[in-house]
């Protein structure tokens, strides 16, 4: 009997084969299995026989929507400033999609950076990615040599010790606290839709730390960060760093220095989470990816939670509403400007 | 291009034409008018009687509806005034005598002195701090205290202090006092000054006198002037002014305590013949008193004041006024409709007791601490005296006489009016009539354009990218308003090292013209290339010196000011030491910014002097022919293959003027118009292009190049037959009709009318209402006006109107009095209780509960009119997508300003008249149309108009196309390049706010001059601590 | 002033005004005379909607004390909209500042406009109060050696 | 050369006596900073795991930041503008802890550094008490890299553990002065000792591993033909050019100046940099030699595997496996290696 990863497995290789056999899509960006255990690796499939290598399981955890817009790019013909635009259909590009995938890419499309025309999106409801780290810690950091997954365990094998784990006790935060699993914009849908997931506290890792004194958030924060070793991994995981100079590499103006010392390691996350707000699907990439274990997600969800509760926004929801931050209400809260709170008195 | 048509047969040749202008008053109305003039090629004499312009509306606190700071809005249109090279300011001034023909008359204009030279005062109020002398402060309606010599308000415009001679004690006493001379650091006293009378040749008059609060105190009714307490609502203005004389704290005059109950007292002064001897309604009080309620609240400490309006009927007819009501009563703005019977006194806290009389006739009492009376507008004695100089004709309410066809002209040929004099009304309206009267002023003056107009010269710039900066320092010492407090020498030496600075010098005062010639000089002989003033503020005094810069041969944008007396000397008078390590820093600051500063050009686009006109209805007509007149050839677009609009449908003016008259003489004019191109049956496909250059393609697959647009597509009209809530028999009985069908009846002379015994009115079918929130306007009066025209047909006819507010706003209150003299039956209804149509064999019966009886009411007429909602077009959003204008929630398209800019689109070079900007009659149409010429004319004008400079500016290789600088610019002046994907910037449409750069998450846009690392520069050389 | 030295420590704080309100309410000030601390220093800018969040944390990271940013009340904006966007931005810059550990008062904000004169000095006056309690910056602050 | 055998308690003493002259950092193996190298404040023997700590060793030799000189902007100040060396608290360190390849790449970075005096004194500042690796962890590959578990290049002293005790061997000279502090309660090594240590470096030497001195066979291959093989496209199409690697790696030692000012003051400062990155090759014109990310994977490896050891002799890689564990799209070095000395003429080998 095969579990629910693998069926979806099989499915996602028989609709890559079909797109890419049929011509519907000059490439596919699916999964490969990896070279470690509980590792895979992001693969572009881009022939029909590729389609085999295809696979799906608790270890997807890089949000694919981050190859798309320049994946979509490369098929386009080469262009020099005031050329025009290539006449005719342009290749498409087929992609996986959880929930938190799509809309992603819904907000890639609402700025401009994909073309919806040209993506095929393979829609995959998500049962919530594994941590490794999380699976690291509960084997005591000893070195796994192997990992089984069934629906709702893993087996983790090394070097003289055998453990099983419960799956749900080792997926990511982010996909605990996910509520909307099902992808919002699809052409094709693989597995079964999981429905809204009503989830207690949503924001309880912000609000655990919202509970800290103002001393005790800043050297949470800065020790947390210490470690930083400004590789970029979390902002290069994130669908939505596409610049192509981004403000920490740009020199005119050097927003922020080089260096690991505090101030320039917290100005860049502060700024990375910042430049995510409203549009930020807490796809939760960034920790996943992070060589160091930083909990930089916290940032951003903070900022999901503020945009959520004062503007009633979820990026990438619907392709209609604009982001948060491209619009505004007259009667947005503003208990937090100064002259505002003297005049209606009750702020203070 | 012939101009044979267009030249109007009442001017003369061409070199006998004056291209000068008299515009009499400087309130909002005047300025507006001399502003459109000035900026469209004629030279303007603005006059104005007191010490400096700005008129009621600096006088306000906040305006509706849209709390827009009054202050705020006004200010940058009165410096525009103030520095305009093509206006003559000529305050403390009153017109004497016209006489002449239009084109040519010459009117005499006296000057009172002043007493206080304009070109030396610096207005560092040091005379009136001095002055011994306190006089009752007329701005501040009189609740405060201001000097002899004083300024008339902090923002004014000329910013100079004047004698007043009448308590001025030298001038009384010479030899008495003369302390303002002896503290003046700048010489400006001058006792001798006298009055001067100007011969000014000119081409047309615009009257713009403005209106007088109606003063209550001979209302005995209203215990004005005996109980301190009660003040009119000009003063309550004052009071909640941050600039009045309780710095906005809201103190009640008789023991300065925050009052916590209010009650506002609405019509005093107005629809009274029998105690204020006004008819007319003010069409402004209701709104104000809405408005001063919900700022009381806002200011009161602890939110909750409570705050009554006692009311007849809520006239709230304007644009979002409605909605602004709405909002009110649900925030807890108290709404009595009663009349008010008495003022008295309760108590003796100097609280008031108010008589008044509910709905129901019933006698009741309620105490306040502050009762504020909503006191009318009226003619001021001066401004029909004026009138009479000018030979214009006054109406019985002294109002200046106009036509409905001609809402800005007078009787007298030549001489306009726009503004309160005409008939009072509201800062949008007096701002439309502005523009509509600049219009016809400049109309008729066409071929004098440019001809008595300045145009400034300068010296070629010089090229500094190659040059290492350069910067010259001049510290002001300001008389000792600087220097009594900054050591200026200290910070003057200090200067000296900053890294680029060349020279660094003191200057007493750095704005006088000696100064600024010495300026000139030594930035030529030191080869300066970048200039720092530290003095006052950028606000006031940039332009000077970047004028010196120009001079000087500098590109302007190569010039900082550090502002070291508003917001340093003056603001930390008792420490010294800190006011001067201040100073160093903001001369740093500007020192580091300067250092980053880039020439700029100075942006012009030229334009294609055409017109595109669309919608051929009055308000389309209308602004054709303003334009085409002067000469600009229009296109005009009509969907329909007809042009005339609703206005076919019209039987006569409120003023019983017929419509088809003058409709079809309209009609004619444009269809024989050479300059008029009349395209009917298409509408447009697309737009692209800015201002001054649009390229429009209409259905027929034409292509148009102009220079501006003019959006006049009118609105619908709300039909009740698919609605449940009017189930009016509309379209099932067929005496039942709306208030155009009755209309079409009287055009075409129906004699069954005159046969009919009974008529009901129902007014509101389908305004104010949920759905439709707005007031339609024009259906109070019309359906009253129709009403009288059915009693001319058959006197004994029965008519009842069923109605929510009588909105009979301004002089169309005759009409209501007139109606209610004749007999006909007013009966209120509410949105809960609507009045019930039904139908027994063939006959119409109507029930509706009176408030007055409170009873059911079954009436049975013969016919039933409705007087149905003007609803916004469905098709206007393909136009407002295609010129890139913003749509209300209610479907009105959304003007640049509900207030100073009501024809204007955000987006420059579009604008907009008539229905398809909010419901209104055929006057208000017609000079908005004229309006909407008038600004349209500023552009046409002009071979090139200038663009801002200081815009944004994308670096292509940084961008990512995302769009957000395109979602935060309100001016649709960033877009997405299809070719490149990338952002661009439209210069043209660009104003320079920086809205787009802080959006920008990767730097890929910066605006010039004010770019994030110059930011940066300033921000690292602030924290400097060297 | 701006030294460290505790004794005689004197907060320096930045100010990002608009032109068009907060910037001619800070004249008004003047020109009215309400006096306020020496402390702040003041960058003019077009429009509130100009501030950006990378500008308030550069302006931390400089040393300031103290960042206020003032613009014109909603509805009031010269440039239409330009404050009603600031303000999304502010309120959640305001929010993950005070999250990561800044101390609340360091970033303040508030409307001004330009007749507002004695209020621009009140607000100035509880800024600068607020900061000197709050004692020299040293989160975000950028050091050279 | 002196060795001494030491139980926990000796280390924690020996310790504490090298404590008196120099700082001694240690990688963590608990709390927020777990897996960096911190300033050991209690002397006993450090707890550290089987396998690499997330950061390698050459922090020490390219601090982040390293400040070259400092200066001054200010116009009136009499050395405005004139360079002057940093001050240092003339301290010396000890890291502790060096596992065998972390060890051997202080010296084959030396290789490409000589000319460096920065990096010539960090040396010089930093002496490394190394210990060999008991365990092999599933992403190590030392041995195929010319290193071994039991290797001691570049070590100062090398600690081996046998039955719960350490055999500490002295390498150097420096190495010799510094378990001279442990002389007098260290016990003396036995025979026994010894050959239990060489037996555990027969073992290591006699491994399974596949591949041996890679760098002989890929300093004979031609390079244009393994720039040109097509592998690399695929290893681009998922590459997410973060610089996760090179930052981890132990080997890459590539770094950008900068000048930072503020507030008059000024210092030039070195930081590790990543070819990973777009910015690490862009010219001031604005033309980017490797502006393809194609083109920057493929320099990482190739650098590595074949312009290092054809200048230098061995691959620029001591096979630790960091980038291996923690790649975040998997790109396992391995592989690339395999493919690398697989790849002949126009074969298709795929990592």
């Amino acid at each position: 009997m095969s579990t629910v990863n693998e069926k979806i497995t099989e499915k996602i290789r028989s609709e890559a084969q079909r797109l890419l056999s049929t011509g519907e899509v000059a490439a596919f960006i699916g999964y490969e299995a990896g070279s470690l255990p509980m590792s895979v690796r992001p693969f572009v499939a881009r022939k029909q026989e590729d389609a085999s290598r295809l696979v799906w399981n608790s270890f997807c955890v890089l949000n694919l929507a981050n190859y798309l817009p320049a994946l979509l790019k490369s098929f386009e013909p080469p262009r020099r400033p005031g050329d025009p635009p290539p006449e005719g259909p342009l290749p498409k590009v087929g992609i996986l999609a959880t929930g938190c995938w799509s809309r992603n890419i819904v907000v890639q499309i609402k700025e401009n950076q994909v073309d919806r025309d040209r993506v095929v999106i393979v829609g995959v409801p998500s049962r919530g990615m594994v941590s490794a780290r999380k699976v690291k810690e509960a084997v005591g950091e000893r070195d796994i040599q192997t990992c089984i997954e069934e629906d709702h365990s893993l087996k983790i094998c090394g070097e003289g010790f055998e453990q099983e784990l419960n799956r749900w006790d080792v997926v990511r935060d982010n996909c605990k606290t996910c509520v909307h699993p099902d992808p919002v914009i699809y052409d094709i849908l693989i597995g079964d839709p999981a429905g809204e997931r009503q989830v207690q506290d949503r924001f309880a890792q912000v609000d655990e730390i919202e509970h800290k004194s103002l001393e005790e958030r800043w050297n949470w924060f800065a020790d947390s960060f210490s470690s930083c070793v400004r590789c970029y991994a979390c902002r290069n995981a994130c669908p939505l760093c596409y610049c192509p100079t981004c403000f920490v590499d740009d020199s005119r103006p050097q927003w922020v220095g080089k260096s690991t010392e505090q101030t320039d390691t917290m100005l860049f996350h502060i700024l990375r989470a910042y430049h995510c707000a409203g549009r930020c699907t807490d796809c939760g990439s960034c920790e996943s990816v992070c060589p160091v274990g930083i909990p930089m997600r916290l940032l951003t969800k903070k900022l999901n939670k503020d945009v959520l509760e004062m503007y009633g926004s979820e990026a990438g929801m619907s392709l209609d509403e604009p982001l948060p931050l491209t619009t505004y209400n007259p009667a947005d809260p503003q208990g937090f400007v100064l002259t505002e709170k003297s005049e209606k008195g009750g702020d203070r | 291009m012939s101009n044979k048509k267009n030249q109007q047969g009442n001017t003369g040749a061409l070199s006998e034409v004056s291209g000068s202008v008299l515009v009499v008053g400087g309130g909002i109305a005047g300025v507006q008018a001399a502003l459109d003039l000035a900026d469209s090629g004629f030279y303007v004499h603005l006059v104005e009687k007191s010490a400096a312009i700005g008129g009621g509306m600096s006088q306000l606190d906040k305006t509706f509806p849209t709390n827009d700071c009054s202050a705020c809005i006004l200010s940058p249109k009165l410096v525009e005034c103030g520095r305009h090279l093509n206006i003559n300011l000529l305050t403390l001034s009153e017109l004497v005598s016209l006489e002449g023909e239009p084109g040519s008359f010459k009117a005499v204009v006296k000057q009172n002195p002043r007493y206080v030279d304009p070109e030396k005062c610096i207005a560092c109020g040091t005379c009136a701090e001095k002055c011994p002398k306190k006089v009752v402060n007329e701005f501040d309606m009189g609740l405060g205290k201001r000097k002899a010599i004083y300024l008339k308000y902090p923002q004014a415009v000329p910013l100079k202090y004047a004698i007043d001679a009448q308590h001025c004690i030298w001038l009384n006493k010479p030899g008495r006092c003369g302390m303002c001379e002896k503290v003046c650091p700048s010489k400006a006293i001058n006792f001798d000054d006298k009055p001067t009378e100007h011969m000014l040749e000119i081409g047309s008059v615009i009257m713009a006198p403005g209106f007088k609060p109606f003063d209550p105190s001979r209302l005995d009714y209203t215990g004005y002037g005996r109980l301190p307490n009660v003040v009119t609502s000009m003063e309550f203005e004052r009071l909640l002014s941050p600039s009045g004389p309780c710095m906005g704290h809201m103190e009640r005059p008789s023991d300065g305590k925050e009052p916590k109950k209010i009650a506002w007292l609405q019509c005093v002064g107005s629809r009274d013949i029998n105690r204020a001897c006004h008819g007319y309604c003010s069409s402004v009080c209701c709104m104000y008193a809405i408005k001063q309620a919900v700022i009381a609240r806002e200011h009161s400490e602890s939110g909750d004041l409570d705050a009554s309006i006692f009311f007849m009927d809520m006239r709230t007819h304007g644009k979002e006024f409605e909605e602004y009501y709405n909002r009110a009563a649900s925030e807890g703005v108290k709404f009595h409709r009663a009349r008010i019977h008495s003022v008295l006194p309760s108590g003796e806290n100097d609280n008031l007791r108010v008589r008044y009389a509910g709905e129901d006739g019933e006698i009741r009492y309620e105490d306040f601490d502050l009762v504020v009376l909503s006191v009318g507008l009226e003619m001021p004695q001066q401004a029909i005296e004026l009138a009479a100089k000018a030979g214009v004709s006054l109406d019985a309410d002294k109002f200046i006489v106009t036509d409905p066809f001609k809402p800005v002209s007078t009787s007298r040929n030549g001489v306009f009016v726009c503004g309160a004099a005409a008939e009072p009304k509201d800062i949008p309206q007096s701002v439309m009539e502005a523009s509509a009267a600049a219009l016809e002023a400049g109309r008729i003056l066409a071929p004098a354009r440019w001809k008595d107009t300045k145009k400034k010269e300068y010296p070629p710039e010089k090229n500094v990218y190659s040059e290492p900066p350069r910067i010259g320092v001049f510290v002001c010492s300001c008389g000792i308003n600087i220097a009594s407090v900054v050591d200026v020498e200290a910070v003057t030496e200090y200067a000296k090292t900053l890294p680029g600075v060349v020279l660094a010098q003191n200057n007493l005062f750095t704005c006088s013209q000696d100064t600024i010639d010495q300026m000139e000089e030594t930035i030529r002989k030191e080869g300066l290339n970048r200039v720092v003033v530290a003095s006052c503020t950028p606000r006031t005094h940039e332009p000077l010196f970047q004028e010196t810069l120009r001079n000087a041969g500098i590109n302007k944008y190569l010039f900082e000011m550090a502002n070291i007396r508003d917001q340093d000397s003056w603001v930390h008078q008792n420490e010294p030491e800190a006011a001067t390590e201040k100073a160093k820093d903001l001369i740093r600051v500007a020192v580091a910014k300067v250092r980053g500063d880039a020439p700029l050009p100075y942006n012009s686009v030229k334009v294609t002097k055409s017109a595109l006109v669309i919608g051929a209805g009055v308000a389309g007509m209308t602004a054709a022919v303003s334009l085409a007149d002067q000469g600009f050839p229009v296109t005009l677009v009509e969907r329909k293959d007809d042009i005339g609009g609703h206005a076919r449908k019209f039987y006569r003016t409120w003023q019983g003027n017929p419509v088809q008259d003058y409709l079809a003489s309209l009609v004619d004019t444009v269809k024989s118009h050479e300059n008029i191109d009349l395209k009917c049956g298409v509408s447009v496909k697309g737009v692209s292009g800015s201002v001054g250059n649009f390229t429009t393609v209409l259905t027929d697959g034409t292509e148009l190049k102009h220079g501006v647009s003019i959006i006049a597509v009118g609105a619908g009209s709300f039909k009740p037959d698919s609605d449940s809530r009017w189930n009016y028999l509309y379209g099932k009985n067929p005496n039942v009709h709306t208030l155009l069908e009755l209309d079409q009846k009287f055009i075409a002379e129906d004699s069954s009318l005159s046969g009919i015994n009974q008529t009901v009115f129902i007014h509101c079918v389908g305004s104010r209402v949920p759905e439709r929130p707005y007031c339609s306007r024009v259906c109070c009066t019309h359906a009253i006006d129709q009403a009288l025209k059915l009693k001319e047909l058959n006197p004994d006819m029965d008519i009842f109107m069923l109605y929510r507010d009588i909105r009979t706003y301004g002089q169309r209150e005759r009409l209501y009095q007139e109606a209610r003299a004749k007999g006909i039956i007013f009966i209120r209804y509410d949105l809960e209780n609507l009045p019930a149509v039904t139908e027994e064999g063939g006959n119409i019966k109507v029930t509706v509960k009176d408030p007055i009886i409170d009873a059911e009411v079954e009436l049975n007429p013969d016919m039933l009119v409705l007087a149905t909602a003007v609803r916004p077009k469905v098709d206007v959003h393909d136009l407002a997508k295609f010129f890139k204008c913003s749509i209300r929630a209610d479907g009105f398209l959304m003007e640049a300003h509900m207030k100073l800019r009501p024809v204007d689109f955000a987006t420059d070079g579009i604008f907009l008249a008539g229905l398809c900007h909010y419901p209104k009659p055929m006057d208000e149409t017609i000079a908005q149309a004229q309006a909407a010429a008038s600004r349209a004319s500023i552009v046409l004008s002009q071979d090139e108009i200038p663009a801002e400079s200081i815009t944004a500016q994308v670096d292509p290789r940084k961008c990512t196309g995302c769009a957000v600088c395109t979602e935060v610019c309100a001016y649709n002046a960033v877009s997405i390049d299809e070719a490149t994907e990338k952002a661009v910037v439209n210069e043209a449409m660009c104003k320079g706010c920086g809205a787009c750069v802080a959006g920008c998450r990767s730097d890929a846009i910066t605006l010039k001059n004010m770019g994030n690392e110059q930011i940066m520069a300033e921000l690292e050389t602030i924290m400097d601590n060297w | 002033m701006g030294t460290t030295s505790e004794k005689n420590w004197e907060p320096k704080i930045v100010a990002f005004l608009c032109n068009w309100c907060s910037y001619a309410g800070a004249d008004l000030a003047g020109v009215s005379r309400f006096q306020y601390p020496p402390n702040i220093r003041i960058i003019r800018l077009p429009c509130s909607g100009r501030v950006s969040a990378n500008m308030i944390l550069d302006a931390l990271r400089s040393g300031a004390d103290g960042v206020l940013v003032s613009g014109c009340h909603p509805g009031d904006c010269h440039y239409i909209s330009g404050n009603l966007f600031a303000r999304r931005r502010f309120a959640l810059l305001n929010n993950l500042l005070e999250f990561v550990g800044i101390e609340p008062g360091r970033v303040n904000f508030s409307w001004v406009s330009a007749s507002e004169g004695e209020q621009f000095a009140e607000v100035v006056k509880e800024v600068t109060d607020k900061v000197k309690k709050l004692g020299p910056s040293t989160r975000l602050v950028k050091r050279i050696g | 050369m002196k060795a001494l055998k030491l139980d926990r308690n000796a280390i924690g003493q020996w310790l504490s006596n090298m404590a008196g002259e120099r700082d001694i950092y240690a990688p963590a193996s608990d709390g927020p900073a777990k897996g960096t190298w911190t300033l050991l404040t209690d002397y006993s023997m450090p707890e550290i795991k089987p396998g690499v700590p997330a950061r390698p060793v050459k922090n020490f030799l390219f601090p982040q930041p390293e400040t070259l000189l400092k200066f001054s902007i200010v116009p009136t100040d009499p050395d405005c503008c004139l360079p002057s060396e940093p001050e240092e608290n003339g301290r010396k360190n000890v890291v502790f802890g060096v596992r065998p390849c972390d060890a051997r790449s202080i010296g084959l970075n030396a290789l490409a550094c000589k000319a460096d005096t920065y990096y010539q004194a960090n040396m010089d500042k930093n002496a490394i008490i190394g210990l060999t690796c008991s365990q092999v962890c599933s992403t190590c590959f030392c041995s195929e890299t010319g290193g071994s578990p039991m290797g001691t290049e570049g070590c100062d002293v090398s600690l081996t553990e046998i039955d719960g005790r350490y055999i500490a061997r002295a390498m150097t000279e420096r190495g010799e002065e510094l378990l001279a502090l442990a002389e007098s309660f260290g016990k003396e090594v036995t025979d026994s000792d010894f050959s239990a240590v060489e037996a555990l470096e027969e073992r290591a030497r006699s491994g399974s591993d596949e591949i041996r001195n890679p760098e002989e066979q890929l300093r004979k291959k031609d390079l244009m033909e393994l720039y040109n093989a097509p592998f690399w496209q695929e290893l681009a199409d998922r590459c997410i050019n973060c610089g996760a690697c090179t930052f981890l790696c132990p080997t890459c030692y590539c770094f950008d100046i900068q000048d930072e000012t503020l507030h008059g003051k000024g210092r030039r400062i070195r930081c590790q940099d990543s070819c990973m990155f777009p910015l690490f090759t862009l010219h001031a014109s604005g033309h980017n030699p490797r502006g393809q990310k194609i083109q920057r994977v493929r320099n990482r490896f190739m650098h590595k595997m074949k312009y290092f050891p054809d200048r230098f002799g061995p691959i620029s890689c001591v096979g630790c496996g960091r980038c291996v564990r923690d790649c975040p799209v998997n790109i396992d070095i391995r592989e690339v290696m395999r493919s690398l000395l697989n790849f002949h003429d126009m074969g298709s080998v795929t990592p």
